[in-house]
């Protein structure tokens, strides 16, 4: 099967900034994503909101550009006060066309 | 006649402490100290809690729906003052006194200025224990409460600092925008325009569900509360003694307040309980969420120790019958 | 007499537009518009709709063990050539008119001829708010109008289509096991059988649960009906108006050839009422499934936008207070 | 008098048969043999069971609160015996008869010593429906009859295996936390603290939501344990004839001396029927975690198979009426 | 620890398909899988039956020949008219002789 | 981007697991941890206590020797008698120093 390798970017984080992480992900070039409900404990043991669940856990498939624009934005903008990990991993898809 | 006061509070506090309610609450804290697996799905919880504020905004809508507009003007007004004016003492409070940073301290004052919807509903199911009559409108005045204290308290910390946080939401329009649509309130202000335009008829086709089974369904929350309450509790150790003071002083203040403004305005015995107990509680579902977004380098553990922590046990217990004594205290000298 | 009907069509409009369980559907929608972040729990709506469908069963299977068989014949009969005829109709019409490929007008002649469990809970809700007698054993016809409707749709398209789709359910064998072991259709025959059996002794053991929350219940289960309508409103640009009108012009023809065989069939007021709106609406839950399974070429915005974002809305609007005039205006000839 | 009695039971296993809760049972085994896509979504089973364990303990609770110690010394002590005579004769016919092994042996007797919440309801919703009346503490005896015979099934196991297995939870201690603060047994027993503390009165409140809904929540519940307990039939497939033989044998074996044990101690006819289906009956809440924990070299599928693929169905079925037949003769003969 | 690698192939599917993509998994040589319940959005916005609950996740660690098959098996049977993504990845499994 | 290679340890076991695996894998040096609830299918059939809820899938980021020291302790302690599975992938994360 022919297949093409590309990133798959996840992101953890209070489930308060869903919203914001899908559109922000989106406007930095994702075409598509998927969402889990996750919980976990990190350095920072509180989440604000009880309502609001717990954690998510966004992944989406990228190209390796893309990826790198994500981690950037993340870095800058919500690692400092948020309960957000993030990581990149390589994965071999089919039809690559559809990602990029 | 004071020593008759207060065996009456005392009594009162027995039958708050020892309603199922409050049981389950001292239960779900119980599991969390011996550790037990027990843990109430995610789903139930959330939808527990659109139920709550569903069933709360219905009744008041279909209340609302036969009140004269002149009987609300004075008690809308008292709410709206204790709204505006109760995030501005504590965020100065916090500031003089206790000398935390801008950012946690209008947090903080968030959090008092609005409603925990759990008390007040504590509060509601006690009056009616009690056979204490209270107006019907009351759930209208929790969402006048609710949203000017918070955009105050934001608009302070905005206006005093510099920069906004990266990631914090921009321009007081979306902090507006999240607060109004922010599910709690949505839910809240939605039962009620329902239940006002359904009115009592309307109410009457649902209230096998949303009357008659609320206490029960308060059971199975409460539950839930006790272990998130106790979960908190190690959070307490991290904020310090001056904190868990202004915990549970900041209640008997602002609910004294709270009692004084109803009764001026004319609630009857029942409904100055009720706003002073509304003025007494923290809120810990719209406030936590508009904070986190709006100014997330405050510390959760501040104002989230503060409020479930300290305060919300406290009103459960302590504060409820003392604005019940305090509200016929005042009923009687007027 | 037609002014006087035409008033009397207005009244039930505004109490079909203001009973909680409406105002539920349209807080869904502007949740949607305002962007709020409402989300009802996946695990909620899921139990919602079992219990619904089953209640539904229940309710319809006690009354059932109460029916003479001479009874339900004609109804029946008039049910089952709705089933046939229906289909057969929207699909001519959808290729012919609309010029749509053979998938997509079979999967629309599926939607059409099956029936919305909603709409039809709807309609008996407002029944019984007029105090409209209707039979009891109507959801026993729900089943028997929901299963040959979608069987006869698939069938055109399977003579029609040269090979299958690939990853299609293969065989019809295959279609009718899914059809019939679906959840929808499963729980409302389980419920059916459940009531039948147990009687109206049965169902008494369970009405606190069944039968009277039920219409409270309703208004969570609109409350995400009206969050997922209008996150359909979208598909409909995609469409085009002439899905458009025919989402509009559908239920006023089914309907009210439903509700004539109703009336020759012997049914009251209230039933022909009900048959009516069960030809008028199209089906959101049952068919959706099969259609995705037979046919997944069809275009799930054409069916999904016609069905849900047009015929829902005007059924709960327009539908139901037309369905209702129409049947006394025939039962008064006849 | 015998064919009277006979025919008594026959009517009983009809009545029981064809109740909605029953049936909801075999409705829920029907969908796995059809294999219908039907599941309830976990968060319902889950709030379902914590529900139900939660009513029973509340209304056992407020029964508690009004029953004098002396009333309750004989019961307790025959339900204590029970705990301790059950899981050690089981233990002795699984080793010796069955030729299992000790880990084996010891967590059926665990399984069989302990009680099923279900089979109990189900005992005092027949109960009910004829009309017998039950003494209110017999939630309080499930209770004492869950704790000891886990902990004696455990202890024997403990006493005759050299080493604990890798990753079983070590010490007795352990295990005796793991018990008591296992889910099901924490809220059975808060529950009970709940309901003696708030007494009737506490009760009353939460009544709509507790109380008269109950059957019809076991309706939903019961679908679910249908599937289960369908899932489990092929797993009879891998334990063979001898523990089929043992799950039909147990529950009569158990249960007469459960009944006998009852109607010693003073119990009514109700009260003995129902502690003999409890004696009868296998647990599938709590012993299944607390031996997966303390025993997990101990096949699931036969102590599983066992308690819920075959004893489950059987005490529905004929065990209840079984039971309710012999109390009665025994109370005829003192 | 000694591990072996082994490949990891994910589905990501309208909840609709859960049924039929694990009997074909298994059917193409999958000793065992895991399930989780997802939401996502991807170039088909819509999804059938709202009542079907949205997206399932479905993992299962295979040999790279079994990996292979699955994935032509996806995309000639469900990539044409299901919402269906699938990519695959290297994991170090522990006891390798299970998943083979 | 900067980022840092680190081991993701998955690990996939009954839901009644899962107090005890969060604190052995925090013992043995994990900093945090994201838990999913998912379901499954192994060679095991058999899932104990029916309330439990299915599976869980508990997945940390940690240093490759904590990787091994997690796998070595699951293989030992869980692995006769209990349905769990564990694997090992490479990750990038971002702000590596966490995770150690
Ligand atoms: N080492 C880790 N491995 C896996 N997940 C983690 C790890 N650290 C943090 N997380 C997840 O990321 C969330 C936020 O982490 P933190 O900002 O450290 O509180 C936690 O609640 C976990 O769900
Ligand atoms: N780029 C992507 N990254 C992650 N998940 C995706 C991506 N594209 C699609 N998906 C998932 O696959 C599902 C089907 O995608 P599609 O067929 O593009 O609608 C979506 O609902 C998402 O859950
Ligand atoms: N090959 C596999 N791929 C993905 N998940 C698996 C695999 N084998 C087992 N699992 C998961 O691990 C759990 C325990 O497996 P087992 O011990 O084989 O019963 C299963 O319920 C699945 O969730
Ligand atoms: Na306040
Ligand atoms: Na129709
Ligand atoms: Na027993």
């Amino acid at each position: 099967m022919k297949t093409v390798v590309l990133k798959r970017v996840t992101i953890i984080a209070e489930a308060l900034l869903e919203e914001r992480l899908v559109r922000d992900v989106k406007r930095l070039g994702a075409r598509g994503h998927t969402v889990t409900e996750v919980r976990g404990e990190g350095s920072r043991g509180v989440r604000a909101s009880e309502w609001e669940g717990h954690n998510v856990k966004l992944e989406s498939i990228v190209s390796p550009d893309v990826a790198d624009r994500v981690l950037e934005h993340l870095a800058a903008t919500y690692f400092p006060h948020f309960a957000v990990i993030a990581y990149v991993e390589d994965v071999s898809v089919v039809r690559g066309e559809k990602y990029v | 006649m004071l020593p008759y006061r207060l065996v009456d509070a005392l009594d009162l506090l027995r039958l708050n402490l020892l309603s199922p309610m409050v049981l389950a609450f001292v239960l779900g804290m119980v599991a969390v100290f011996v550790r037990s697996d027990l843990r109430l799905p995610e789903a139930l919880y959330t939808s527990l809690s659109i139920y709550l504020l569903l069933s709360i905004g219905l009744k008041g809508g279909a209340e609302l729906s036969e009140t004269p507009f002149a009987t609300l003007v004075l008690p809308a007004l008292a709410t709206l003052v204790l709204g505006v004016t109760i995030p501005v003492v504590v965020y100065a409070v916090m500031r003089r006194v206790g000398r935390f940073g801008v950012a946690d301290a209008a947090a903080v004052a968030a959090h008092y200025g609005s409603v925990s919807a759990v008390t007040f509903t504590a509060a509601i199911t006690t009056m009616s224990a009690l056979d204490v009559r209270v107006e019907g409108f009351m759930p209208a005045l929790v969402a006048l409460l609710e949203v000017p204290a918070i955009v105050v308290a934001l608009s302070i910390a905005r206006s005093r600092l510099e920069v906004s946080a990266p990631g914090a939401a921009s321009g007081r329009a979306e902090v507006w925008r999240e607060l109004l649509t922010g599910r709690s309130l949505f839910v809240l202000l939605g039962g009620l325009v329902i239940g006002a335009l359904g009115g009592k008829a309307g109410l009457a086709q649902v209230a096998p569900f949303f009357v008659d089974p609320f206490k029960g369904a308060l059971v199975l929350f409460l539950l839930e509360m006790g272990m998130v309450a106790a979960g908190r509790i190690r959070d307490l150790k991290k904020v310090g003694p001056f904190v868990i003071g202004f915990g549970l002083l900041a209640p008997i203040v602002n609910g004294s307040v709270g009692v004084l403004l109803a009764t001026l305005s004319g609630l009857s015995i029942g409904g100055s309980t009720i706003l002073g107990v509304m003025a007494a509680s923290a809120s810990y579902i719209a406030a936590p969420a508009a904070v986190r977004i709006a100014l997330p380098q405050a510390n959760p553990a501040l104002y989230l120790g503060a409020s479930l922590g300290v305060t919300f046990p406290f009103n459960l217990s302590v504060g409820i019958p003392l604005m019940y004594a305090l509200s016929r205290a005042l009923h009687g000298l007027m």
